[in-house]
């Protein structure tokens, strides 16, 4: 076991450039998978003198609010959980107005991550942001369906690259597409999005489950089914990411199940340029931090006297 | 980590800020009450909780570690009872995660994130002349613990009704002083549930504020009770939390204004939020 | 913890009928996690007697013969396993020649799996079973690529489509098409293959994963990837049986990750009418007697004198 | 399940058939030699294994379970030793599901299914006037000691060889008879390699049959010598296995004829069915 708390030295040891982006170490969160404006009401300034990732990943954006999923929506599995949260947040208008400035006081850089439920939605969104200076890139939730066509966005090569070409003028910031596991082939959406001007992938979103109540047998999640994250997925996200890798030459941002060090450094040696820690920091807050110390040990045993004899 | 001497209370002193790393204690006793475990740790320097909050917990050994089985979230314990540099917790052994914390012995690690979440409101513009009820079921005692020491220590007047299912979950009404007690199946105290000690007690006199933690059907009907005859109540409620700091939105409630994530505007909620207190995928 | 062994009286407390097989409890082997063959090598008569299946799946059979891929073909999970086997066989004739006799005398109905690279291959497949007596039913695993089209045929609905078509008029024999669980939308592809004709569904087949060799970063399997089975699939099965069953009115057989019989419970109530084991096999080679058996004690409380008070 | 007191071999004498059910045996007791562990365990009605053949074993607490987290399958073990109704296991600490079994303690529960595989030849036909030369490698001195004793019963001249890491390891030797020693590093007996010893001993007189199981260099040198001279050898080999009763297609090794599982047609190989003894993904 590690101390709880990342020193801070060591996260600086593997500094990391990402679309122009300079990064202290290669370590962010996952969208929707930590709150730093809720984190800083729970733990105070403390929170962002201590914070734990590289670079900051807000959570889904749309264009209204949204309530999210009715109650229970979480389940836990024997290495992870399912989540049926369903994008609960203030829409674009009370993101702009409440979130982003006290996000863009965050001591690392931002990335603003948004779905639409169409073309028009998506580039309403990135207009938003793209004239904001506080946004460092813009992450698309693809893994939603196109109210449009039917299919989600992000499983089908040719949707992908539509929504791309829509959006790639409307902004200089990076794009990053995050990819949904839930399709076929990732690949071919990864290729598709590349070419139609995607300057990063993000990989995987969760993967579709469900569980049923012990005692109704019913669904157990309001949501019906929900997404599955943690160590059990972590398997299929390294398959994912060193395909994706072998077929696309910008760069990537990994994630799925990753909780130590060398679970991200799986992911690195699998083609990654970033990675992200989702799950994780809802067992550990501190998780992105202690991932980005554990990492620089591994790949850097010398940065520190005694690294390596239990820092 | 040093969590500081010096603790922040926010959110009109109903939170102490946590520290933001999880901190691992050391296991300092286990006492058994009935059907009730109690854990003592040592927790130097770690800032004094108010009455309601709460810590997720997990041991430091065997909890899923790295490659984990279930348990493998933390899980949420109101603070029994807070020394300096001690924490109390309550526990129940209901699955895998309490299953696992009750068999913590002595000198055994135990990762604590805490204290977290708003607690009960005790501000003398709340009590106003108006004596505190404290009204428990089950396991719900363990918050009660900590606001009567604190209600005690500020003379104010406090009467504990808790309710339970027999006799051996009886036993945890030590844990309170001079607690009425209600069972379901009459083996202590009054036989029936502890709903009817309140009725009795507002019969008696309307002038109270009540504060309440149990299961939701026992929460609704002092919600019920209590909004027809107008008395003030604060509700702590119960919902699944993977993280308990406000990242995963797991936790939600319903409130009259919509979802409310538990960990980070709750647990306790003014019981005129509410429609119900019967919150899906909650207790047992 | 349950006895070892499951007891052969529970076991006929459940009849099922699935595509007109008469079947004694509602419990399957998963193609290729169990070799009856080689059992009865390690076992002799005694798994025979014993035999812990109520229908017999046998491992995909393919027209020429396959060696498989190189070692090593196993990695270990938290909750379960990847293998990258490569489907070996002996091939059609080496099928019917070997094979095919000794299977025919296992006292259980008899489901012959086949795969095919070509629809033309999966036609002389199907053709060559179809006059064998000893065969009750014929499941084709359909996640494979087709090597005319580039596609894979079971994650694609024309493709599958196409496929069922092809051979449906070849046999009479129940048709089981096994779907595979890396695809954008498995249910399309299921209302595909009943229009088609098939009489029946299995999934779920593997989810792609994959590992790195701690020592040498390298991929570990000699397939590179390999398919994720146990426990770790099951939230994601379970969604996807829900999912199928809405959408189709055929018989499903449903599997990932069963362990227990409340998992199997769980996927018949989702709306499968079969549950075979496959991974749990190799923790305990009566495992699906084991299943067969708690099922019966979830399902038919009083089906035995004091069954709940522990068999 | 009963096994049944009649053990039906087959495989030429080489295979005692395992009952179909894996059986919860207790651990009787647990030893330490140097850095190996021997469990010993109460297998009442459990069929005699021959040399050479193995087990599948998980604890049957704390091993994955329902839900479990690693190890997940049960691990393949030599039988080291077998007394009516009694085995005996060789563990060294390598990983989770060996760190796992060797904390069993006397009166644990242990989940066995076996025996399986092919075990060593030991017909008359096949020994024809040579001598037996068992060369061990580590933890692969296992299958070597029921394999003495067998060939001790008949009368047959033995000379054990066995090859250790350091010391520590090399105290694994008292588990066999009058074994000549080489360790690595030259803290007990020959300083060198095992094969050292094999050369001298085939140097001396050729008219020998070696029976072989330790790290896959090892048993490749071994191979490699035996070839050179024409003396038969048999290798007792490793693969990771997720059965070990043929179900999986797993554990296959290449040999001149293709792949074979070596849970059925292994562990023992006739030494001249291998191209190399450097079995991809097998042992540490
Ligand atoms: C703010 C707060 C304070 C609390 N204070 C206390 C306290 O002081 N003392 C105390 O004993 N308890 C307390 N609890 C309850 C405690 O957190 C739960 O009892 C505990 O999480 C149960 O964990 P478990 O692993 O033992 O049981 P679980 O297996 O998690 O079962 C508990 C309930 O969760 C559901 N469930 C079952 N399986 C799953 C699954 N796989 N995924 C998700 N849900 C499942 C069921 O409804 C079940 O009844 C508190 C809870 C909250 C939110
Ligand atoms: C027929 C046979 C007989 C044997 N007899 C004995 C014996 O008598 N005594 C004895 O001590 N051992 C014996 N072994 C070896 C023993 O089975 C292994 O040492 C054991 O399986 C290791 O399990 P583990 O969980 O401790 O280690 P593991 O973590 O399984 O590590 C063991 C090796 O497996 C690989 N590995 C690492 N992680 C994984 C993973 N996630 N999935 C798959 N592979 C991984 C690595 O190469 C590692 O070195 C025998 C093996 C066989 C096949
Ligand atoms: C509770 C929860 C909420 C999530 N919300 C979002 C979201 O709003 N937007 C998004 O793109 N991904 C979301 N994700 C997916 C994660 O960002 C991440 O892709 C996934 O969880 C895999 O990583 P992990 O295994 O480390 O958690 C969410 C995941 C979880 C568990
Ligand atoms: C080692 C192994 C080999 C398999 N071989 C086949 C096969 O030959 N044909 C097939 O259709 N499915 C095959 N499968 C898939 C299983 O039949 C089953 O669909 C899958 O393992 C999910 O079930 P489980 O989690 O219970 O194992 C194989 C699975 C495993 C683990
Ligand atoms: S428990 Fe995660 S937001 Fe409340
Ligand atoms: S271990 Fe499964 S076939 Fe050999």
């Amino acid at each position: 076991m590690t101390s709880a708390a990342a020193s801070g030295s060591a996260t600086a040891a593997l500094p990391t450039r990402f679309c122009g982006i300079e990064l202290a170490h290669p370590i962010v969160n996952g969208s929707g998978t930590f709150d730093a404006i809720a984190a800083q009401r729970a733990f105070g300034p403390a929170l962002v003198e201590q914070f734990p990732f590289a670079a900051f990943v807000s959570k889904t954006v749309t264009l209204a609010p949204r309530e999210g999923n009715p109650p229970p929506r979480l389940w836990e599995l024997p290495a992870g959980l399912i989540n049926s949260i369903g994008l609960p947040n203030k829409g674009l208008a009370g993101y702009l107005t409440h979130d982003l400035p006290e996000l863009a006081a965050l001591p690392v850089p931002l990335i603003v991550n948004v779905m639409g439920f169409t073309r028009d939605e998506v580039a309403e969104l990135v207009s938003a942001f793209a004239e904001r200076d506080e946004v460092a890139a813009l992450e698309l939730n693809v893994s939603c369906p196109n109210v449009e066509t039917g299919l989600i966005m992000g499983a089908d090569p040719a949707e992908t690259a539509l929504l791309v070409e829509r959006v790639r003028p409307l902004t200089d910031k990076p794009l990053i597409v995050k990819l949904t596991p839930n399709a076929t082939d990732p690949g071919a959406v990864a290729v598709a999005a590349e070419a139609a001007g995607a300057d990063a992938l993000s990989l995987i979103n969760t993967i579709r489950g469900m569980a049923l109540d012990p005692r109704t047998h019913e669904p157990w999640l309001g949501g019906t089914t929900g997404g599955v994250s943690g160590a059990t997925v972590r398997a299929v996200a390294l398959a994912q990411v060193y395909d994706v890798a072998g077929r696309v030459s910008i760069p990537l941002v990994a994630m799925g199940g990753v909780q130590r060090g060398r679970d991200a450094d799986d992911l690195l040696r699998a083609g990654a340029t970033l990675v992200a820690v989702g799950t994780e920091s809802f067992r550990d807050p501190l998780a992105g931090a202690r991932v980005a110390d554990e990492l620089t040990r591994i790949r850097r045993p010398d940065a520190r006297p005694g690294a390596r004899a239990r820092g | 980590m040093s969590a500081g001497a010096l603790a922040v209370t926010t959110d009109d002193g109903r939170r102490t800020l946590a520290p933001p790393g999880r901190r691992r204690v050391t296991v300092l006793a286990r006492q058994q009450f009935g059907a009730y475990a109690v854990l003592r740790c040592a927790d130097p320097g770690g800032p004094p909780p108010r009455p309601g909050q709460f810590a997720m917990l997990a041991t430091a050994e065997r909890w899923g570690g790295g490659d984990g089985e279930r348990p493998f979230l933390p899980r949420a314990f109101s603070v029994l009872r807070a020394r300096p540099g001690e924490l109390e917790f309550l526990l129940e052994d209901v699955g895998p995660g309490t299953a696992r914390l009750a068999e913590l012995e002595p000198g055994d690690g135990l990762w604590v994130l805490g204290p977290l979440g708003i607690g009960f409101s005790v501000a003398a513009s709340e009590l106003a002349g108006r004596r505190a009820l404290l009204v428990g079921g089950g396991v719900g005692i363990a918050p009660l613990a900590i606001l009567q020491d604190e209600l005690v220590a500020s003379d104010a007047a406090v009467t504990a009704l808790l309710g339970f299912r027999d006799g051996l979950h009886a036993a945890g009404a030590a844990l309170l002083r001079d607690a009425r007690i209600a069972t379901d199946d009459g083996s202590a105290g009054h036989a029936g549930l502890v709903t009817d000690l309140l009725t009795a007690e507002l019969d008696r006199d309307q002038a109270a504020i009540v504060y309440a933690c149990g299961p939701p059907p026992m929460l609704e009907a002092v919600r019920a009770l209590c909004a027809g005859r107008a008395v003030p109540a604060q509700l702590a409620l119960e919902s699944g939390m993977a993280c308990g700091f406000g990242a995963c939105f797991g936790c939600v409630v319903p409130t009259r204004s919509g979802y409310v994530r538990l960990c980070l505007d709750g647990p306790v909620l003014d019981a005129d939020r509410l429609e119900t207190a019967l919150t899906p995928g909650a207790g047992h």
